[in-house]
């Protein structure tokens, strides 16, 4: 086993890697930008390397800089976590070419997997349903109008270096062809410096399901079933749940030896997840393959009893998977919610800041995974993804009133999160009744018609009154104790009392 | 003590008094009851009334008070009534006049889509911000003229930062 | 199901019933002592009413105040959580007169098991194995001498009413059989009111292991398993798993049966506990049985993946058990520690006082049960035991790895905790190999041997210079500022600063 | 700026210097290291030590430092040099003299186990406090003769409150 771990990541996932390293006696080593100086992730480690400034293309994504610290404190294995470096190949390869191991599978699958149309191709070959598409690049307007002829409207363009969200662009008939050529094109050129492009039918309504799947290096592979994806914004997940809700345990059987027979065909070693999308007759089709830990591999597991964490490390190091097909079962249900630092009430900005108090929902059941801590700093640099909370219950429907326990205890102060839009999505009744696709957010939010629900207004009143009358107590002492000699650390805070004195003080004196 | 305080669409009157160590007589619009309210926290308090028991984090800057009560936001805005009849119509009333906008977080400016002199509707977008890989647009919170304009693509700003003046 | 349920307990059992009920619900009603206005179970429950002062013979052990609240507060059931009124016949009686519904066992079962030589009697002829000893009370020391004689020593000396380690008295040899009759016949009589006495075989270093029993109203008995509790300091248990270490398959299911056996005797409703101490061979014997929830519930709840107090509710409720027998396993490994407010290195002496600084270890495998808050007192009246941690692993070594790294996450500040002292014993070979008796602490606990091993002496150095040089400038803005008019709070701070000023304080300007 | 500190019966000398913003120059004992020291928490604080990181908590009263570094407590007794050096054998040392025995948490007094005039031995029993249902002894920090007693049983005492005297 490998005595020093580098974690080439941040935030929760940074944290959550290295409990695991803890748990296995591993030491773990952080690398940190100038924003992240005081970072949990950095607290948490055993070792610690400054690797440059805030932005992350100036940091964390420097790959000189990793393999540097590497070698400097002596760490035989990389970590990736997700996002940053998981799913670069030049990184891989590098680690490679430095004897560093790569927990993760080989520069070859990332590069095969990471391009959409070698990995619609690969796994098509491999018996794997995609959706009806382009079979290779195209390039010209004609070809896409051709193309998109045949399999029939509506129909996706996408660019073969896009992602999350960007270098796509939905084509409903003939007329909007052109413009969208003209649209995914440019950016393809420009965003993604990579002008390749595919057209693939677009699914009505689907649910968002991937399965969880964990190979070894001696040609053993398993998968931990299913979670479903489907509540999203912005095509950014938002809940996750294992199992799947409402999934024919035929259509469940069989995705699980499908996503193996397409981890085969790419000689996958690690935790992968492949993607599908599922109609609303069960029918699926593939997607693609995250050759990386997923944000959401927490529900797994939650229900098949499984440190995956720990198992990528174990694989890694060369060990076997000590679990067969047979092994594994899915016990209960667990739903994943994302705490994002951001505002459902005003478009879901981002409320980067500082966290003045954070109080964790705690209790049977459940798990948090945070990234910060009360008093840490949320940066502007990076992801809005403060923290998860994991609940389990039985079945679907005590997971979700655990959770909507759980979210009523959530307390986080000085930012504003997306606790109370997870509160709406639970209480919503095709939530509840597992009715749920892709486009559950666009078709059922409305953030205005929520404001006006208020169960304890005369509470609330009298909250804002009783901490106005401690307030203004507060104050008078404040400005009681101002005639003192002060130091300069004191003179902002001056300068604010006499701000909020300024138009109406009179009044606030009894 | 008597506060007038905003929740949505609707005013209220509230009336306070502390009758006890933490213990208030409350009234709001003439409906009255008796609040055993600690504070059990920087803004954290547990309030009791007949016997309801309710834990609640209140936040506030200035007149704005954010009360989290059964993991629902309400956000108030809470002047003192003496305050409001020699400011006159002031806090939480209909903006009008010359409006400063600033920019609720960090970040980048990455667009200004209007110039000065512009004729802005309430709510158009004004200026593209990018904090934390997401673009978000700041609206215009009335309807009227773009006086002056602060920042230009490329700028990073600091939460708060002045962007530009709507009249 | 019911509307309202009462909950006569606080700290952490009141709120981890709360809990239940907000994800069923129910409406939680808190009582509270005068001491526990600002505790947790009164902030968390739906209701709060107060019931008399500090002392818990003038609050929460008033029936009458009890029944009072549940009438004016329209409670339909009471949850007695564990402790205070849990296992008092009388209240049990006097709910089910007021027709409210006690949720726990009927009043004669808890009278016959709250009996111990009632119990032993019961269960023996139920089949179920016991200590030797005598067959039934004994008042005279001739009487206790004769049993002895013929049980053969050493045997244990008891009073009936006694328990939680008192009223009872280990005798060697027939020399310390008198003066054992005096003592124990002394407590007996003055501190319990009860001069009845029984005596016991002296099993050597028993280990402490005990079934999980779930009975429903129509006669459905099963079983949860076993935990070992055999960690103990001064007869409390300071550590739980489940399941027992070492323990053979055949004996875990006789275990089983037996329990069940035992249960179905007395016509057991609801969750219970019997109690059993195991010797070196692996035979067992019955102790006692609770009738009630026990503090350890959580390690049962977590391998077998049932909700206990759910499950206590709903058979309160008239429900069917929903579970078969055959439907329980115990899935991987669970370890509870017992968070007291305590100092390990002063003779385990109890700290109440306010808990300055609270952040709770989280992440994968793990669960909180707490009934304090920062910022919260820990008042002097009650049960010293403030939180609970339950780890949970694939197996035994994972899930005491994981309590190890989440101990190291614990910090509370303001008060002491033996969260040094659970660290210590999960390091220990012993433990590491499953290798407890109920004389494991007395055993191997040396707490000045420990006291000497620094690791990181010059780390710790460092950091009390730096909090020394930020206390001084600090207290350097704090003179700059006492010039001001200051009001009537400011006092004591200004006297404890002339306090800590006083005698050297040239030394602390620079 | 420099400090003597006790931990267990060793005594170091603590050198301390900041020479950047929260970066020290530490020598213990001589033996010199530089310190990346955040305060982030009251009591918290992130120390980077040639890459070591380090997550502690330091609480103190006086000069008495409870400090938790890797789940583990030192107790350190750390004092100016100077005051050392002007107050002579200060802090930490052998007690000697008249001492004031307090009772270490708020309780019950339940007995108390010796009388005014009494020779008691170091460690030795002196009076018996009840908390939290449990009973605990409070022992003679030296050996000496008992003075002053403050407390019968039945009392109800605060922490810190004193409990008797012995010389």
């Amino acid at each position: 086993m490998f005595k020093r771990i580098l974690i080439a990541n941040r935030g929760e996932i940074a944290v959550r890697i290295a409990r695991a390293c803890r748990e296995l006696d591993i030491e773990s080593i952080a690398v940190y930008s100038e924003a992240d100086r005081e970072s949990l992730h950095v607290k948490y480690a055993d070792y610690a390397y400054l690797i440059g400034p805030a932005p992350s293309a100036q940091s964390y994504l420097v790959i000189d800089r990793i393999i540097d610290v590497c070698k400097k404190s002596g760490a035989e294995a990389v970590h990736p976590g997700y996002g940053f470096l998981a799913e670069n190949a030049k990184f891989a390869q590098r680690c490679k070419d430095e004897g560093i191991v790569f927990i993760g599978p080989s520069p070859e699958v990332i590069d095969q997997m990471g391009d959409k149309v070698k990995a619609r191709q690969i796994m098509k070959a491999a018996g794997v349903p995609v959706v009806p598409g382009s079979d290779g690049i195209l390039t010209s307007e004609a070809e896409v109008l051709e193309t998109m002829e045949q399999i029939g409207y509506p129909c996706m363009l996408k660019a073969v270096a896009g992602g999350g969200g960007k270098g796509l662009r939905l084509v409903r008939s003939r007329r909007e062809v052109v413009s969208a050529y003209r649209a995914v094109g440019s950016e393809a050129s420009s965003s993604f410096g990579d002008p390749r492009l595919y057209v693939e039918k677009f699914i009505v309504k689907p649910r968002h399901v991937e399965i969880q799947v964990l190979a070894d290096s001696y040609g053993r592979v398993i998968h931990l079933f299913d979670r479903e994806c489907s509540i999203q914004r912005r095509h950014q997940k938002v809940i996750e749940e294992s199992p799947a809700p409402g999934l024919e345990d035929r259509t469940r059987r069989r995705l699980g030896r499908i996503a193996i027979q397409g981890a085969r065909a790419v000689g996958y070693v690690g935790a992968g997840t492949l993607e599908f999308l599922l109609d609303s007759e069960q029918n699926f089709y593939f997607l693609e393959m995250n050759t990386r830990l997923q944000v959401e591999h927490a529900v797994t597991e939650r229900v098949v009893g499984i440190d995956l964490v720990k198992a990528q490390i174990e694989i890694a190091a060369g060990g076997y998977l000590p679990w067969r097909q047979r092994h594994i079962t899915q016990t209960g249900h667990a739903i994943e919610c994302r705490i994002y630092a951001e505002d459902p009430e005003r478009d879901f900005m981002p409320c980067p800041g500082r966290i003045e108090g954070l109080r964790l929902p705690e209790g049977l059941g459940l798990r948090n995974d945070n990234g910060v801590y009360e008093g840490a700093e949320v940066p502007i640099y990076y992801d809005p993804m403060i923290a998860k909370l994991i609940t389990w219950g039985e079945n679907r429907i005590e997971a979700i009133l655990r959770m909507r326990r759980a979210l009523r205890e959530y307390q986080v102060r000085g930012i504003k999160t997306n606790i109370s839009f997870h509160q709406w999505i639970l209480r919503h009744p095709r939530f509840m009744s597992g009715d749920v696709n892709t486009g559950f957010i666009d078709e059922e939010f409305k953030p205005k018609a929520n404001e006006e629900v208020y169960p304890h207004k005369e509470i609330a009143l009298a909250s804002a009154a009783i901490a106005a009358l401690h307030g203004e107590h507060e104050r008078t002492l404040g400005i009681l104790a101002k005639g003192a000699a002060e130091p300069s650390k004191w003179r902002q805070q001056r300068a604010s009392l006499r701000r909020s004195a300024a138009p109406g003080s009179r009044g606030w004196r009894r | 003590m008597a506060f007038i305080g905003k929740l949505g669409d609707q005013t209220f009157t509230v009336d306070i008094e502390e009758t006890g160590k933490s213990v208030y007589r409350v009234s709001v619009d003439g409906n009255e009851f008796i609040v055993d309210g600690k504070k059990t926290g920087r803004t954290n308090y547990s309030l009791i009334v007949d016997n309801r028991s309710f834990e609640i984090e209140v936040d506030n800057t200035d007149d704005e008070y954010r009360v989290l009560v059964d993991g629902r936001n309400y956000h108030i805005n809470l002047v003192d009534e003496r305050r409001v009849r020699v400011g006159g119509a002031q806090g939480g009333l209909e903006l009008q006049g010359r409006q400063k906008v600033v920019v609720p977080m960090p970040g980048k400016i990455i667009a200004v889509l209007v110039s000065e002199g512009d004729q802005v509707e309430k709510g158009q977008g004004l200026v593209i911000v990018e904090a934390m890989k997401m673009e978000n647009e700041v609206h215009s919170p009335i309807t009227g003229e773009i006086k002056e304009i602060k920042v230009k693509p490329g700028d990073t700003v600091e939460g708060g930062a002045l962007l530009l003046i709507v009249e």
